[in-house]
């Protein structure tokens, strides 16, 4: 019985999850037109609602090409490998309290751990395409990944010692406990580095290097057509969400908020996630990109100098205030 | 300085070599043995007084039908301007038809390397001593050299890659499933006449 | 004139990402702005008099036929030599007759040089532009289907079309007596040569 | 060179497969994946010459083709469309032809503009005369360059004629 | 089911050799602004040779000319550089008029002088949306776009025409200008400074901006001029050398503007010096706006659109019933005069030039047209080897190709 329940839990999350993934590039194709001084979708359906269905329909009926000199099993498994990796990393997050599929003890590592992975999908799709402008994709993602994953997990360990648990939930409701209510105002430092470095983790600009448009034509995705693009689509949505959950949770307090919406517990949670989401978008909409070497740079020589000293920082003040 | 003033200057310092100063709406040409164009090219654009130092345009001429008397089949014309001094100057160096080829000038101005390539690949006059002589603007199997007077506007014959590339799309046409049009391109239509008659 | 760069940011800009934040300001600002897209099909661009688009011969008002006197000055002067006609002459008149007009639209590039030099104004670029087609055919213009196009013209601009000067008929600035009879049209007075615009600190008496 | 198998299709005439007995249930799918395929016309970024210009005034702010859910995509694997613009060299027309055949079913090719149409002015030994030669053409698009409103017209003019088609699917494997 | 001809493009990842590897970006890339084909030799991402290849949009100008009168070679011209469009029917309209000796009156060198500014910042407005997106940067991209569709417009309301203008004739031009045609274009010059703002607030001081531009593609004045680079690119280097100052054409001698020179020969100093060429352009708009004199726009002695041509049929018109057409025929019919000239203009992206030998005949014997962009093509591999191919990305940016004038 417990199984069963379960599974329908899983099924209305990813049910949901997916219907938000969709709305979350119409959403992005709206804020950036408007952004540009122009429209967006406006044509399919009213105001353009119905656009990402539209998308999704055209996706599952286009054709799968398979590159002939491809590796067909890595190439086909690599957008599964992505999908399933964020969607896995769905299942410890918290929306409300008690709104969890596993509530386990180990949540920020897990996600990082899922996080990486999804990575893998990346590196193999890029390899396994066998065209030198996914293979570089892939490359680049990796290192990104890589560099990257350090500096944020270093900027969430001054998270961790402020809470001292590595349960998302507890990490909620340890930050309701404390003197200012979110720890983003304590740990500004871990906050601003977690913010790059979520932009990196996800690919975006001014990170978006793996799948520089001008530099690399699609990136790591540049074989792909029909429904297994749209599958490494809907991962990368999937990840923005999933970092923007953390982002949540790890410092502007969850699900906590100034009311209660007594029929919809999630209702804050879901608005800092979009906060962060609109913020991803407004990034793009607003600056150039990287060059490669110059990542790299931030990432080693600015981000992870500024996460452990904000480590050692956080370490100081806990020492002297108990 | 005035144009005329350094046609004259080029014809003392290699009086041998130039065999006509021309004058058209105020723009001096002077017409030049192919054999010593490099020296005097470099000439011209170190002596201190003259200081030709930009290269303004490098093409090949064809003279078949030109009424002009004199010339040999082709020529290369150089424009030379001197930034500093802002004087202006044409060398038109004579190529006979038999042995089409003339020094490169690559050695005194890089950016002449893809001026001699074109003037290679469309009139077919070489440049010894290139680094990189192909065709530049034509596929490289292309036949013939389109801006020679006896060139038809249309081409000869069509491009072998072209004939295959439209076997190859009416062969695969079946595979479509829309319904696009495929046009044949050897039947001629009445829609597409094109009555270009050169 | 050596060009300036702006000052280098200070410690303090490089913190704040000062000038990130500007250029985020200016994003945002935009997003409450209003944005300046056409709605095509719902909103259709404005056409300014004159545009280069769709041909068609003019339909004579008296005659109900074209007023093409098969002089040929088009076909000459057309540089992508899309237009062909057929006339024979009339043995009792000795005028010509034209017996086909075609213009393969889809080889043509707009320049207007063909009503430019028509010396009765037979020709128009009309201000239609959307006459894309599925087939080749339906964008080769014979006599008919060119006549057709400016009885569409027409029913387009309707009533407007009463005084309608095509400004290439009579290009703007160009003394009458440079024209022939036909095109001495009625035009605005800015049109003709004495009442151009002239700039402010003009040396009029140069 | 394989022949193309579809396992159930039963082609009724040149381009149109139905599965025989299935119209109750395909007919209105056959809608909806149509209305899907116009509402997300993703054309592949082939600008040639003057008409790219166009083709990029098209997608900017002032005429805005997100509007109709239309992107440009840089990879042709991931289009739908092709607008040829701008006029199609001969050394360019094997390129052309290697995108189209890199872009998967089902695909659509919109010609814009007098050069692509047709050679244009261009009658000359380097110019292909209309791209209709190398790969097959759905929506000609006349006008040189045409203005966006017209290459607007050409795309609704492709909406359309998707919206007309019968069960054209390829199989997803 | 099976698919014919669905390779991928490339041959295997590792061609031996170590790591040393080719990619062949193009001649369908996104940020090789159109057909340009560019194979690379990579060690990692840095480029070890780079080599350009073009001619994809060759569509044989030079031998098309030859079989056209000057009058309607000039459709050519538009399709050069169609980015500018109008700088280039000048160009040829210049050129011409020198090889046929005719005069121009004063107010058509002043409207003359007008287009080919707004062309200038129509031109420079695309390169700056193409060289921001290629660096990622998208929204500049379309800001840029709505300013160029004013002007555009504005055109279109000139001319009839968007893009391919063909506006300008031999002997003048061919339209006059309107009240309202005036208007628009002052309030475009009232506003425009205060779009270059916007500009410049999102990328101009930009961090990552700077990160991208400041010392890369760096070239020296003398390298530049060895290259024969014109235009921006070599001002950018700190060489005096604008046409428009050393051999004024039109009306350019009669107005004041300034020419703005670089001195670092990088990215960045390219950038600034074109973003300053804007506002002088703007200047020169305003000075043509007010000192916009009266008189006629067609010079008396312009040859007729149906140019005659010696020793072929001549155009029969009855010249009583019709007038004598729209501008006077050449009535020594094909008297024109024979040699060569070459005249060259600043067009937006640099030196245009046009090498013409007549032949008397009324049709070029041979036209040559001298490209900014197919020299500066030419001069890639020196500018990106042994950078990054991010920073070749921003090194065809810099250089503000256009593949229709360098193939022609």
């Amino acid at each position: 019985m417990q199984v069963i329940i379960i599974l329908i839990e899983i099924l209305i999350l990813f049910a949901i999850v997916m219907l938000h993934v969709a709305y979350a590039t119409y959403f992005e194709r709206k804020i950036i037109g408007h952004m540009q001084v122009r429209l967006g979708p406006m044509r399919v359906g009213w105001h353009g609602l119905l656009q990402p269905i539209a998308d999704g329909i055209k996706s599952f009926f286009k054709e799968d090409v398979v590159p002939e000199q491809a590796d067909v099993f890595t190439f086909r498994a690599a957008p599964i490998i992505c999908l399933v990796a964020m969607m896995t990393s769905l299942a410890v997050l918290p929306f409300a309290k008690g709104w969890v599929l596993a509530d386990i003890n180990i949540g920020l590592l897990f996600i990082f751990a899922m996080s990486s992975l999804s990575s893998y999908g990346v590196i193999l799709a890029g390899w396994a395409s066998n065209s030198k402008f996914t293979f570089l994709g892939g490359l680049r993602s990796m290192a990104q990944v890589i560099s990257y994953e350090i500096a944020m997990g270093l900027s969430l360990v001054g998270v961790m010692m402020m809470s001292g648990t590595l349960n998302l939930t507890k990490i909620v409701e340890a930050q309701g406990a404390s003197f200012s209510g979110m720890y983003v105002f304590p740990q500004i430092i871990a906050f601003f580095v977690f913010c790059v470095a979520m932009l990196a983790e996800t690919n975006r600009v001014p990170f978006d290097l793996p799948e520089a448009e001008t530099e690399l034509v699609s990136g790591y995705c540049t074989e792909y057509s029909g429904m297994r693009y749209a599958i490494f689509f809907m991962a990368e949505y999937i990840g923005m969400m999933v970092m923007a959950s953390i982002g949540t949770i790890c410092f502007l307090g969850g699900w906590s908020g100034p009311f209660e919406v007594a029929l919809f517990p999630p209702f804050w949670f879901v608005a800092k996630v979009y906060v962060f989401m609109f913020f991803f978008i407004w990034i793009r909409a607003t600056l150039p990109r990287y060059r490669y070497d110059q990542l790299m740079e931030v990432g080693w020589k600015l981000l992870i100098p500024l996460a452990l000293g904000n480590i050692v920082l956080t370490g100081f003040i806990k020492a002297f205030t108990g | 300085m005035e144009s005329m003033e350094v046609a004259r200057r080029l014809q003392e310092q290699f009086s041998e070599e130039v065999l006509d100063i021309c004058d058209f709406q105020g723009q001096v040409g002077v017409i030049v043995k192919r054999d010593k164009i490099v020296e005097m090219l470099r000439w011209l654009r170190d002596s201190s007084d003259l200081r030709m130092d930009h290269l303004m345009d490098l093409c090949g001429v064809d003279n078949k039908n030109r009424p002009e008397a004199n010339l040999q089949r082709f020529e290369v014309v150089y424009n030379l301007y001197s930034i500093p001094l802002r004087h202006s100057i044409r060398i038109r160096a004579q190529v006979p038809e038999n042995d089409p080829c003339v020094d490169t000038i690559t050695t005194l101005w890089t950016g002449a390397d893809w001026h001699e390539r074109e003037c290679f690949d469309l009139m077919g006059i070489s440049f010894t001593g290139h680094p990189d002589l192909r065709r530049i603007l034509l596929p490289d199997d292309w036949q013939g050299h389109p801006l020679r007077k006896e060139y038809p506007l249309k081409g000869r014959e069509e491009w072998s890659g072209l004939v295959e590339l439209q076997r190859k799309a009416v062969e695969l046409h079946q595979f479509d499933l829309g319904k696009g049009i495929l046009r044949q391109p050897a039947a001629e239509q009445s829609h597409t006449k094109g009555n270009d008659k050169s | 004139m050596q060009i300036q760069y702006k000052p280098k940011r200070n410690l303090l800009q490089t913190i704040f990402h000062v000038e990130i934040m500007q250029g985020m300001a200016l994003t945002l600002k935009k997003l409450f702005s209003k944005p300046i897209t056409r709605q095509y099909p719902d909103e259709r661009p404005e056409i300014e008099l004159g545009f280069r688009g769709q041909h068609a011969l003019v339909r004579d008002e008296i005659t109900g036929e074209s007023k093409c006197v098969a002089c040929m000055r088009c076909v000459t002067v057309c540089p992508s030599r899309c237009i062909y006609i057929r006339f024979h002459k009339d043995e009792d008149s000795g005028a010509r007759v034209v017996d086909s007009y075609d213009i393969e639209a889809l080889r043509c590039v707009y320049c207007g040089f063909c009503e430019e030099v028509c010396p009765v104004n037979a020709l128009a670029l009309t201000e239609i532009y959307e006459y894309a087609a599925y087939d080749r055919e339906s964008i080769f213009f014979d006599q008919e289907k060119l006549l057709g196009n400016w009885d569409r013209f027409v029913e387009m601009k309707g009533k407007a079309m009463d005084n309608y000067v095509n400004p290439f008929w009579r290009p703007r600035g160009i003394p009458e007596g440079r024209l022939t009879a036909a095109k001495r049209l009625d035009v605005p007075d800015e049109w003709t040569v004495e009442g151009q615009v002239v700039g402010s600190q003009a040396n009029v008496n140069d | 060179m394989g022949e193309i198998k579809e396992p159930g299709l039963v082609e009724i005439e040149d381009g149109v497969k139905m599965i025989p007995g299935a119209n109750a249930i395909l007919g209105p799918l056959n809608k909806l994946v149509n209305w899907g395929r116009a509402g997300s016309i993703w054309p592949v970024t082939f600008g040639l010459a003057c008409c790219a210009i166009e083709m990029m005034d098209t997608g900017a702010s002032t005429n805005d083709l997100d509007r109709f859910g239309i992107i440009f995509r840089a990879s042709p694997r991931q289009a739908d469309c092709m607008i040829v613009a701008g006029t199609l060299t001969k050394k360019m027309a094997p390129i052309l032809r290697r995108v189209y055949d890199q872009m998967p079913e089902p695909r659509y090719v919109l010609a814009m503009g007098s050069c692509a149409c047709s050679g244009g002015v261009f009658n000359s030994y380097a110019v292909t005369q209309g791209v209709d030669t190398i790969v097959p053409v759905d929506v000609y698009v006349p006008g040189c360059p045409p203005r966006p409103a017209a290459l607007m017209q050409g795309l609704i003019k492709l909406q359309e004629k998707i919206l007309q088609e019968q069960y054209r699917w390829s199989l997803w494997r | 089911m099976t698919r014919p001809m669905t390779k991928t493009i490339n041959v295997p990842v590792a061609d031996g050799e170590g790591d040393r590897y080719t990619v062949k970006m193009g001649p369908q890339h996104p940020a090789t602004h159109g057909v340009l084909r560019v194979d690379l030799e990579l060690d990692g991402e840095t480029i070890l040779k780079c080599t350009p290849h073009v001619g994809y949009l060759h569509r044989g100008f030079d031998k098309i000319a030859e079989h056209r009168t000057y009058a309607q070679s000039l459709i050519l011209s538009d399709r050069l550089d169609y980015i500018a469009a109008m700088a280039n029917n000048v160009g040829y309209c210049v050129a011409v008029e020198k090889l046929l000796g005719v005069s121009v009156p004063l107010r058509a060198k002043y409207l003359r002088t007008m287009v080919c500014e707004m062309s200038r910042i129509a031109s420079h407005l695309l390169w700056l949306a193409t060289h921001a997106l290629d660096i990622g940067a998208m929204t500049v991209f379309l800001y840029c776009f709505r300013e160029r569709e004013v002007l555009l417009e504005l055109f279109e309301e000139l001319c009839g025409a968007r893009l391919t203008f063909s506006y300008p004739r031999i002997g003048g031009v061919r339209q006059d200008v309107t009240r309202h045609f005036i208007d628009k274009l002052q309030r475009f010059i009232n506003e425009f400074p205060g779009n270059l703002e916007e500009y410049e607030t999102l990328i101009d001081t930009n961090r990552i901006w700077l990160k991208r531009t400041v010392g890369i593609g760096v070239l020296s004045g003398q390298e530049a001029l060895d290259l024969g680079l014109t235009g921006a690119c070599l001002r950018g280097s700190g060489i005096d050398y604008d046409i428009r100052k050393h051999r004024p054409y039109d009306a350019y001698d009669l107005v004041d503007f300034e020419v703005p020179l670089g001195a670092d020969g990088d990215i960045y100093a390219r950038y600034r010096c074109r973003m300053e060429e804007f506002t002088q352009s703007n200047r020169i708009l305003q000075q043509c706006i007010d000192q916009l004199p009266p008189g006629p726009i067609i010079g008396e002695d312009a040859p007729d659109l149906v140019m005659s041509l010696q020793g072929s049929r001549k155009v029969e018109v009855d010249s009583s019933r019709y007038g004598t057409g729209l501008v006077r025929l050449l009535e020594e019919s094909g008297e024109y005069p024979a040699g060569d000239i070459y005249v060259s203009t600043e067009v937006p992206k640099g030196e245009l030039g046009f090498y013409f030998i007549s032949d008397g005949s009324g049709k070029p014997y041979r036209m040559h047209i001298r490209s900014p962009s197919f020299i500066h093509i030419g001069a890639l591999p020196a500018l990106v080897e042994g950078d990054l191919i991010a920073d070749l990305i921003a090194n065809i940016g810099t250089l503000d190709v256009v593949l229709g004038e360098c193939d022609r």
